[in-house]
């Protein structure tokens, strides 16, 4: 049970309004570390992670970048964006730091179902 | 079935006493309870010197009367923990505090534990908002 | 019913949208449970609440009551269930997505 | 200056969700306790503050109502609900516990505009 | 200007009604200060941004900047600020609502 | 003119940066902070053994400075930051607690004092969310 468990994190709120994403970031690469299959949705406001030329001094945070640069490191590599919720928010997905495959809403249905369990950030 | 939980959310929203009486329910029904983990604003919970008024709902005394008597793992993620000023004592040490306020029977530890209780658990609930 | 997924759902749908989100990825035979303030969805009628209707859909009855809505005419098919249900939809479903 | 002021509150968030709507009628009369001239004006959401029937206990948090019925006491006489908000959330004004005086966004536009300093929660 | 509102909006208007709601309480001589997960609304197209684009709106630069949205293409006549205006809005404004 | 906060938001809200950055914004501008009224999760604020990494924001410390350039009056109200475990000494010997956290130069006190400065300031406002 333990060794082939796959764990799916959906990740559905924006990256600065609350250090929630920042949080949900630091859960993923943990889970990461401790070896697990893991597979990353971003969908809804979560879309907005991924957007490149991100300057978080600004706001004096810790920048999001850092940590999603720092997937493929910890053996995390399927990373999923709606395709839908990029569109809702008119965004391209030559706006994106990473190159997470678009999926439509049917096809995440079909990527939710295969997990053995969800993580809802 | 093997539950955790995974708490998100501050004592002044209504999610956290959800978890809890998820927590007491579940337990009624003779599942086990395997851990809750406390992360992002849900740490506050692990205050041992929240003050609450007489005849009001005190959801962390709550948590310890089920923790007592079921002795499930209880635990504030500690990063999440120390920015709040949710602290044990070797941590109040650490960063020369003059107090601290972690609650008996909640351990301060890592992410690790919420990967681990991932993996050992049948069902991760995660309450938020 | 045990490879599906159970929606739970905390927020108003009048001011957030996470049951239109959690609506867009369900799938027919996921269920919906309504808690906290997500049992204003009990309110919605037209678009929505057809959409809620075509699902199996519960809502937390404490919730209902603590927020006078027992009173009110409520979304039709929408099973009012207590925490004791909530636990055992979580072990009939085989996962578990918060919308919050 | 002091004696005259016209406060507007403004209450737009669910009751129970959060304990924001509580301690903003704690705040509420508290402005009134210190005989300020207040106007409140309930909508969004925060029209869900004014229903009747709510039975709190069932989750364990105190009820609005006795605040919302103490407001007499306390001298806090103009009340506002937005009848926008409570048809779009199709509720009747005869599921309100007390009898605010309905006002369509125009209305409410004019009332705000008389006021010297809100509060918005 | 002295006798109207600076409404300021911190969420964002993709998941919030907050900007919505904000709408529909200002009038034509008010202005909207978008902040925080406010500026999102920058992005916003049709009908919405076509209310916004109707009255005075600000938003918070280095909030834009943060959230990497400088690069986008944004709704038209918003004005990008620092606090410093913020706080010079404010004084301009007779009455501040905050919507969040 | 003259100014006062109120402030809701708990640390992890960018609202509670928002706050401290107006307040930074109008007393470089030569205006007047009558006080800061912190309310709510925004009691939070309020703790003095919150542990910030090196180099990270420290909206408390910032707070902190600002307050001892410009002393305005700083303020947790009493019954938000009872609940949450935000005390004094005096609370924490009335209520029995082992510890206290407050921060110096701020007062625990009643909503007296948001009525007070809603009628003393000519600006009040609100950060939330």
């Amino acid at each position: 049970m333990t060794s082939s468990k796959k764990i799916g994190i959906t990740l559905g709120h924006t990256p600065y309004g609350s250090d929630l994403a920042q949080e949900a970031l630091d859960a993923t690469l943990a889970m990461g570390l401790f070896g697990q299959d893991i597979t990353l949705i971003f969908w809804g406001d979560g879309v907005f992670q991924l957007l490149k030329s991100q300057n978080s001094e600004s706001v004096h945070q810790k920048s999001l970048e850092k940590q999603i640069n720092a997937f493929e490191l910890y053996d995390i590599e399927r990373v999923f964006v709606c395709a839908q919720s990029l569109e809702q928010r008119n965004i391209s997905t030559s706006s994106l730091c990473t190159d997470a495959e678009c999926l439509s809403p049917t096809e995440i249905q079909k990527v939710l179902s295969t997990q053995d369990t969800l993580l809802s950030f | 079935m093997i539950f955790s939980l995974l708490v998100l959310s501050p004592p002044s929203s209504q999610a956290s006493s959800s978890a809890y009486q998820f927590a007491n329910a579940l337990l009624l029904q003779k599942h086990r309870l395997y851990r809750v983990f406390f992360y992002h604003d849900a740490a506050y919970n692990g205050s041992s010197i929240q003050c609450i008024g007489q005849g009001e709902f005190d959801v962390a005394k709550e948590w310890d009367k089920l923790q007592q008597q079921h002795s499930f793992d209880s635990v504030v993620c500690i990063a999440a923990g120390l920015k709040r000023g949710i602290i044990n004592k070797v941590e109040a040490l650490r960063y020369e505090k003059a107090a601290h306020n972690l609650r008996n029977g909640i351990n301060l530890s890592g992410l690790g534990e919420l990967a681990d209780a991932t993996v050992k658990s049948d069902r991760l609930i995660t309450f938020g908002g | 019913m045990s490879h599906s997924i159970l929606h739970t759902v905390n927020q108003s749908p009048f001011t957030h949208s996470a049951l239109q989100q959690c609506l867009c990825y369900a799938q027919e035979s996921d269920s919906i449970l309504l808690l906290e303030n997500g049992v204003y969805g009990a309110l919605l009628k037209h678009s929505l609440a057809d959409k809620l209707s075509g699902k199996k859909c519960y809502a937390i009855e404490a919730d209902l009551k603590a927020r006078g809505l027992l009173g009110q005419e409520l979304t039709p098919h929408i099973e009012l269930i207590d925490f004791i249900y909530f636990v055992e939809l979580t072990t009939q479903h085989k996962l578990v997505q918060s919308w919050y």
